[in-house]
């Protein structure tokens, strides 16, 4: 780790997150006996894949400074036509993988023209890609839902990668090796490669990362086409680990990708972040998800206490700053 | 050279280069459509049909336009209207509120949702997208606890409390098209006429300036904010008599409508431009091509597509005007 | 400014070629929805008489396989009476207010009738009265709308859902009687039950329709019912003669997921699944059933033998549904015949528009299992 | 002294309106540090951006390591080895030291960004010129100081052969100064040469070899440092020819009621303990260099900064201002030396900004009274002789000067007593600048009050009453207008070691 200090910053909010994760589970199973199983951990790491997808990779656009607001009726999108070209039309599942990844992206590249040649505000741009893939996967597939081959299928083996089913009837969810790989790569990718560096230097100082003879263009795009890529991979690992994509979906699965992300401390006015508090910050969002049904509360109050934990965690930074 | 630059035609500097043109192209769709489907796309029903399903959307549109003229952008005004008329309504129907209780109900929480939106963005700094994002979920959150996950249908207009529902159409009368007229007029004196726009407006284009103008300008941020609270919560007068059932749960599909609506109006993104004539024309043809594309045969999904692509196009114009003024 | 008017303009220009293109291409039959109807000629299946009418059919939405299973029944009685259907339907089942846009369309196109399922029942029902006043017929399929305007509706297409959700019970209890029989207030079972209710009356009923006859069985096996869970359910079942949860002997818990998307949904299957005396789970219709399913992807505790696990009862069909049936994970489901209702549903506009007069269809839920998944009169209503 | 490395000759570049170099001539050896003197506006920074390729000469020739040379960029500079250490920082606040320093040519082990070696190297690089940085450091944890170190470590690091020091020691503490110059020595050791631009004359005479003097974008000439006096130096700077007549005596009476009274003010390091008093009818001036805490006291006493302490007398009266509203209401006006910023708001009409802080005057009801608001306006704009053709123009569309008016004409609505002219005239061309000061002068005659900030010691010697002199955050003198020369301003501007 390079940069001792901001890591040593970032250490402390991941550390907070981690904590705030440990309470969450402590206390859920403390009034749940059904919350403290391994189903529901697998639960929560099923609902946790296509969310922390999105996460890593709309990070990218949350550092520059922008947003990426296409990214959830995105891999809806993606993951009907992947689903609609295996189903219907026949082409191996590979393909239908890759051609949702692929469609990705697409989208990612059309909104890095967009905001980084075209230099339109990123909320807009993005605001206008996600009303297109939202038309998009159903307009292209006949606005019919579709389900991906299952899992027990010959050609369901891409499920078993997120959650494989031994003979004896464990289920083991790998698919979480998979994200804490990811993870790596990804956090590796943000500090280490150029791709990384450039993107927080221009979610510092567009300007002076300009100056610095950085083809900024190119590196501003790239992270609009970062967040692309892993929302075509999570309409995949939504594909993977529900039945049925239905179209017409998938609104609002971006606010929890882009709310983990900003529990975990990505600053929605860039410049800071990191790979590993956005993970974090999304099981934040998933294990609310999950667990406060176990503890009695009806599912709804999750969404309003997202909300809280969005305000309280992004009003903990200002009033840092303010200090 | 400057003075040249200022001698416009008196006409285009009345209404507006940019409202011409989206009459214009309102005017070409519409002929467009009705060409395409054969004339079946003329006549009043078809207007009225129109107007009566789009005066939530237009109320909106006008609330979300005082938020972005300041620079910002909410993105809860959606869910936050069915979160008015689910617990408004849910009181009508289960506790027994009366009606006009519950109408003004609907408002009064569309402002608090506002003051909480403006107060958060105001006084704490906290960028305006995230806190519509939260709000957006506690505004759902909310609703779906009060209904117990229940839609709430409202009474219909045969109902004795079926009144409310003349607020859009009484015997022919369309009282919706009067009331979006007088409060869309209402909203452009607001934003033209008085202190309030005045400020909302200028601080949207320099927030700085006006601080050193000796401007409460923390107080006009949050205005522009409880302003649009008051019209999302009409809003969702107007969805339930239009459309009597709310369901919780919902209501994001609003957000990109209305904010499509404002920013084709010429509302700018960056704050400080802001048109009520244009943001209502704007709605206008956001529903024109809901229309166009159903009588035409297709699905929802077009409308999508092409409403982004048109924003497209409008936020580009915009932004690439601004560049060269600079 | 020129460039901003150009703008405009060419968005505009866009917009149009695009309603252009795809004009082009609906006419060429790409989807293959609505591809056959335009081709059939009144000279082959004309045999009703009266030349071919146009009705318009609107759907809840294309969302889920459900609707295209409708849509074929549809486009094989428009085959049959060499008439012409458009349809269409929202983006999502929650979407009212599209669907009324959809219906004021249709009236405005002047058809010779419509078609529709509504999403709302109440929200329709002043563009009923338009219709009405149109003079256009309306028959109501898979929704009823009770409310309807004096004559607008002519004729309703549907399933009780009432007697659907009892038909889930009915066969869930056999199964379970034996533990439900063992079962005492010191040693609970439970049954839930996964409701999603955003889309109103139709599922209300049918999850009502399951409790109400539960209770009525485990009644008359001796024993007392407790409904927890959504306070919805809770009080509407109150007065059925259920009592507290702590002398209850049955427990018949509800959950509603927060919004209809699976993940959601699966969540509050697995909350139920994961408790230890749950004998028994029913998913009410598609995405709640799949919900179930994936609940169990991690659980692993369905099976058909109540002794080994959870019984699993699902509603309508859908490839993941019936892979579970024939995985013996769901015991079975109940489907309604939406390829009936889409077909019955043209006949009787046919029907309406030849001036004879028509009755209200009602049709059943079927109870399918893997025994009868392949009968002739099953298999055509489990679509994929 | 080292052979010549760059000469620039002939340099000539205007822009619209102005003539911003004329025939500069430069020369440049190795080894040395040469100073380019001259104050604000005299075409220095110009000039050397000219020579980083920033600006495109007009004219001359520029050439270096005997070949004569032309940038099209600082890259290219960059490259070659001349390289530019900003005032205003470059940097990249949430990367590290090393981070920023290699920005843009990160070392690579494959794709990996090998940071190790980039603090290796750092470090090697601090070693090397004796700065004690943590090259891991987040940057914006750094003190201004060890920032604009890290620029000048930048800059060796390009194996510059020339570097040019842009008021580098602006923000810097004593010590920190003394850490620069025993680099500067070092560098000057490796054959290094440097432009080294400051005001500070002390400086000037530590660490310089020899001073090149500028003056309105002319070569003045160039003096051995160790041969020349302080007094010369300025005698070069200052020695044109006022054409506008300055103003010999007060024109206020010395028994005129003070109406602003500044006690003790402090406000961070550019305002330490700052008093004045300023009387009715009275232009103050406010002196000094770039820096020198004139534009920060303005912003502290009118409440748009946040001050530690200072008591504030208005009329006699002691008041509170804790923002901009109190301000006002206190009858100050504050014109900000970046009216696009500050002052105006260019997407309103004339009108518009006209009213804008006094818009409660013109209410009718609830509705703003437009036809009223147009009547003053249009009064103002006569008055003012602002050039637009109706009040409904937006500001955008006007000149600096006309901007400018439409401030003043804001303040003026608003019935402020107390003006504060933060730089009046910057940005304006000679004609509207000859209206501006004709307006300050009538509002004194009709009894406002003016501080003026400028850093024109023509517009300081014409229009001031009397004239504060600031450096450093301190105020160094007072001096009536009867006894003011451009020298003993200089002197007082200017930093002697304490």
């Amino acid at each position: 780790m390079a940069n001792k200090k901001a890591f040593g910053k970032l250490k402390g909010r991941e550390a907070m997150v981690l904590g705030i994760i440990a309470a969450m589970v402590i206390l859920f199973s403390v009034l749940s006996s059904t919350f403290r199983t391994y189903p529901t951990l697998v639960s929560v790491l099923d609902i946790s894949y296509y969310i922390t997808l999105m996460a890593l990779g709309v990070t990218f656009p949350l550092i520059t400074g922008g947003v990426d607001l296409s990214i959830g009726t995105g891999l809806v999108s993606y993951a009907l036509i992947g689903g609609f070209l295996i189903v219907h039309q026949g082409v191996p599942v590979g393909v239908g993988i890759l051609a949702c990844i692929g469609i990705g992206v697409l989208v990612g590249v059309f909104n890095g023209v967009l905001i980084a040649v075209m230099d339109l505000p990123p909320f807009l741009a993005t605001l206008c890609t996600c009303m297109i893939t939202r038309g998009l996967g159903p307009a292209l597939c006949g606005g019919f839902g579709v389900s991906w081959p299952s899992a027990i299928s010959a050609d369901g083996a891409f499920r078993n990668v997120f959650k494989f089913t031994s003979d004896s009837g464990t289920v083991i969810p790998i698919g979480i090796v998979f994200m804490i790989v990811l993870v790596g790569i990804m956090s590796f990718v943000l500090e280490h490669t150029r791709v990384g560096r450039y993107t927080i230097a221009i979610g510092s100082n567009k300007e002076a990362t300009r100056l610095a003879g950085v083809n900024v263009k190119f590196y501003h795009m790239l992270a609009y086409i970062i967040s692309g890529l892993f929302a075509g991979l999570a309409g995949v690992a939504y594909a993977a680990t529900y039945a049925t994509i239905y179209p017409g979906s998938g609104a609002g699965f971006e606010l929890d990708a882009i709310g983990g992300a900003i529990v975990g401390g990505v600053s929605a006015s860039g410049g800071v972040g990191s790979i590993v508090g956005a993970f974090l910050g999304v099981f934040v969002i998933c294990l609310m998800k999950v667990g406060l049904p176990f503890i009695g509360l009806q599912a709804n109050w999750q969404q309003i206490f997202t909300g809280i934990v969005l305000i309280a965690a992004v009003l903990i930074d200002v009033i840092k700053k303010k200090k | 050279m400057k003075v040249e630059k200022i001698k416009q035609n008196t006409l285009v500097k009345k209404v507006g280069f940019n409202r011409i043109v989206l009459i214009f192209v309102m005017l070409l769709m519409y002929l467009i459509f009705g060409g395409l489907t054969g004339g079946s796309f003329f006549g009043i029903s078809r207007i009225t049909d129109t107007l009566n399903y789009a005066y939530f959307l237009g109320f909106l549109s006008l609330g979300v336009t005082f938020v972005i003229a300041t620079g910002g952008i909410d993105f809860s005004i959606g869910p936050v209207m069915f979160c008015c008329a689910l617990v408004s309504g849910y009181s009508l129907m289960t506790y027994g509120v009366p009606m006009a209780v519950s109408l003004i109900m609907s408002i009064l929480i569309g402002v608090l949702f506002g003051a909480f939106n403006g107060y958060l963005v105001a006084y704490w700094k906290i960028p305006p997208f995230i806190v519509s994002m939260a709000s957006m979920n506690i505004a759902k959150g909310i609703a779906a606890v009060f209904t117990k996950t229940q839609s709430v249908s409202w009474p219909q207009s045969t109902a004795a409390d079926g009144w409310y529902r003349n607020f859009v159409n009484m015997n022919g009368i369309p009282v919706g098209l009067i009331v979006f007229g007088t409060v869309a007029v209402i909203c452009a004196v607001i934003l033209n006429k008085t202190k309030w726009g005045r400020y909302i407006l200028c601080l949207g284009s320099n927030e700085e300036a006006v601080r050193l103008s000796g401007v409460n300008v923390k107080k006009w941020k949050m205005l522009a904010y409880i302003i649009c609270g008051t019209l999302v919560g009409i809003a969702s007068i107007y969805f339930v008599a239009a459309y009597t059932t709310v369901q919780p749960g919902y209501g994001d599909q609003y957000n990109n409508e209305a904010i499509a609506g404002c920013v084709m109006g010429g509302t700018s993104m960056v704050g400080g431009l802001a048109s009520i004539s244009g943001t209502v024309i704007g709605v206008f043809i956001i529903s024109l091509l809901q229309q166009g594309i159903l009588a035409l045969g297709f699905t929802k999904e077009y409308q999508y597509i092409i409403t982004g692509l048109i924003v497209i196009a409008a936020v580009y114009s915009d932004v690439s005007a601004r560049r060269r003024k600079n | 400014m020129k460039k901003k008017m150009l703008a405009v303009l060419l968005s505009s220009a866009m917009v149009l070629s695009m309603a252009a293109c795809s004009g082009g291409n609906q006419d060429g039959g790409s989807a293959s929805s609505d591809g056959g109807e335009t081709e059939t000629s009144s000279d082959d299946g004309g045999s009703d008489g009266g030349g071919s009418y146009t009705f318009e059919v609107l759907v809840k939405s294309f969302q889920s396989t459900y609707w295209q299973a409708a849509v074929q029944g549809i486009e094989q009685a428009c085959d049959e009476l060499g008439v012409k259907a458009n349809a269409n339907g929202p983006a999502n089942e929650s979407d009212i207010a599209d669907q009324i846009t959809m219906i004021n369309d249709a009236i405005q196109k002047k058809p010779d009738g419509i078609g529709l399922a509504a999403c709302d029942a109440s929200s329709v029902i002043d563009s009923l009265g338009k219709a009405a006043e149109a003079g256009i017929p309306v028959v109501c399929f898979d929704t009823g709308v009770d409310d309807a305007p004096e004559g607008s509706v002519y004729a309703t297409v549907a399933t009780d859902n009432a007697s659907a959700g009892a038909v889930a019970a009915e066969n869930m209890f056999p199964v379970i009687e034996e533990k439900i029989k063992a079962a005492s207030s010191s040693a609970q079972v439970r049954v839930g039950e996964v409701n999603q209710d955003a889309t109103g009356l139709n599922i209300q009923q049918r999850g009502l329709g399951f409790i109400e006859k539960m209770i009525e069985l485990c009644g008359g096996a001796d024993k007392k019912v407790a409904v927890v869970g959504n306070e919805f359910y809770v009080n509407a079942s109150k007065d059925k003669g259920t009592v507290d949860e702590k002398e209850a002997d049955v427990i018949i818990e509800v959950g509603v997921p927060a919004q209809t998307t699976v993940d959601l949904a699966s969540t509050e299957a697995q909350k139920i699944m994961s408790k230890k005396d749950t004998i028994a789970i029913f998913g009410s219709n598609q995405t709640t059933a799949e919900g179930v399913i994936t609940a169990n992807q991690t659980l692993n505790k369905l099976a058909t033998d109540p002794e080994k696990g959870i019984i699993g009862v699902g509603f309508d069909a859908g490839t993941p549904q019936k892979e579970a049936i024939l995985n013996d994970q769901f015991i079975g489901s109940v489907t309604q015949s939406p390829l009936m209702m889409g077909y019955e549903c043209i006949q009787t506009l046919n029907k309406i528009a030849n001036g004879e007069d028509v009755s209200d269809i009602p049709m059943n839920g079927y109870w399918y299992n893997k025994d009868n998944m392949e009968d002739d009169d099953i298999k055509p209503n489990l679509y994929d | 002294m080292g052979d010549i490395i760059l000469t620039m000759k002939d340099i000539d570049k205007s822009f619209p309106g102005v003539h911003a170099l004329d025939h500069v001539d430069l020369e440049v050896r190795k080894g040395e540090v040469l100073a380019l003197m001259g104050e604000n506006g005299a075409g220095k920074s110009t000039l050397m951006k000219v020579l980083t390729g920033i600006y495109k000469k007009d004219s001359g020739t520029i050439t270096y390591e005997g070949k004569e040379v032309e940038f099209k960029n600082t890259r290219e500079a960059q490259e070659a080895g001349i390289v530019i250490v900003h005032q205003e920082l470059n940097m990249l606040g949430h990367l590290s030291v090393a981070q920023n320093l290699f920005i843009g040519r990160e070392f690579r082990k494959g794709i990996r960004i090998d940071d190790k070696k980039m603090n290796e190297e750092a470090k090697k690089l601090f070693d090397r010129l004796n700065v004690d940085i943590d090259p891991t450091e987040t940057m914006s944890n750094l003190t201004v100081g060890k920032q604009q170190m890290c620029e000048i470590a930048k800059a060796v690091s390009f194996d510059a052969k020339v570097i040019i020091f842009d008021e580098p020691s602006a923000a810097l503490t004593e010590s920190e100064i003394e850490e620069m110059f025993k680099i500067i020595r070092d560098l000057k050791k490796k054959d290094i040469a440097m432009v080294y631009i400051s005001h500070r004359m002390d400086e000037i005479k530590v660490i310089t070899d020899r001073v090149t003097v500028m003056r309105d974008g002319t070569y003045v000439g160039t003096l051995i440092t160790e041969e020349c006096s302080k007094e010369d130096i300025i005698n070069m700077m200052v020695g044109r020819v006022i054409y506008e007549d300055p103003k010999t005596e007060s024109a206020v009476p010395k028994d005129a009621p003070v109406v602003l009274k500044v006690e003790h003010l402090n406000a961070g390091k550019m305002v330490q303990d700052v008093s004045f008093e300023l009387r009715k009818g009275e232009i103050l001036g406010f002196s000094g260099l770039m820096g020198a805490g004139r534009t920060e006291t303005a912003r502290a006493l009118f409440g748009a900064d946040p001050k530690e302490s200072g008591d504030i007398y208005v009329n006699g009266k002691k008041v509170t201002i804790n923002n901009p509203q109190d301000a006002v209401n206190c009858g100050i006006g504050y014109l900000s030396e970046d009216r696009k910023r500050y002052g105006i708001v260019v997407q309103k009409t004339v009108a518009e900004n006209t009213t804008m802080a006094s818009v409660n005057d013109f209410m009718k009801g609830i509705f703003i009274d437009k036809k009223k608001e147009k009547e003053i306006a249009d009064k103002y704009v006569e008055a003012l002789a602002t050039k637009t053709p109706d009040v409904e123009q937006l500001v955008v569309n006007l000149s600096g000067g006309n901007q400018q008016k439409v401030v003043i004409a804001k303040w003026l609505t608003r019935n402020s007593d107390i003006l504060i002219f933060d730089e009046p005239t910057r940005g304006i061309d000679v004609g509207a600048k000859n209206e501006i000061y004709k307006l300050m002068n009538k509002l004194v005659a009709e009894g406002k009050s003016i501080i003026m900030i400028s850093s024109e010691m023509t517009e300081i010697l014409r229009m001031s009453d009397r004239i504060v002199v600031m450096c450093e955050g301190k105020k160094t003198g007072e001096i009536d207008i009867s006894e003011a020369k451009q020298e003993n301003i200089m002197n007082l501007a200017t930093r002697e070691i304490e």
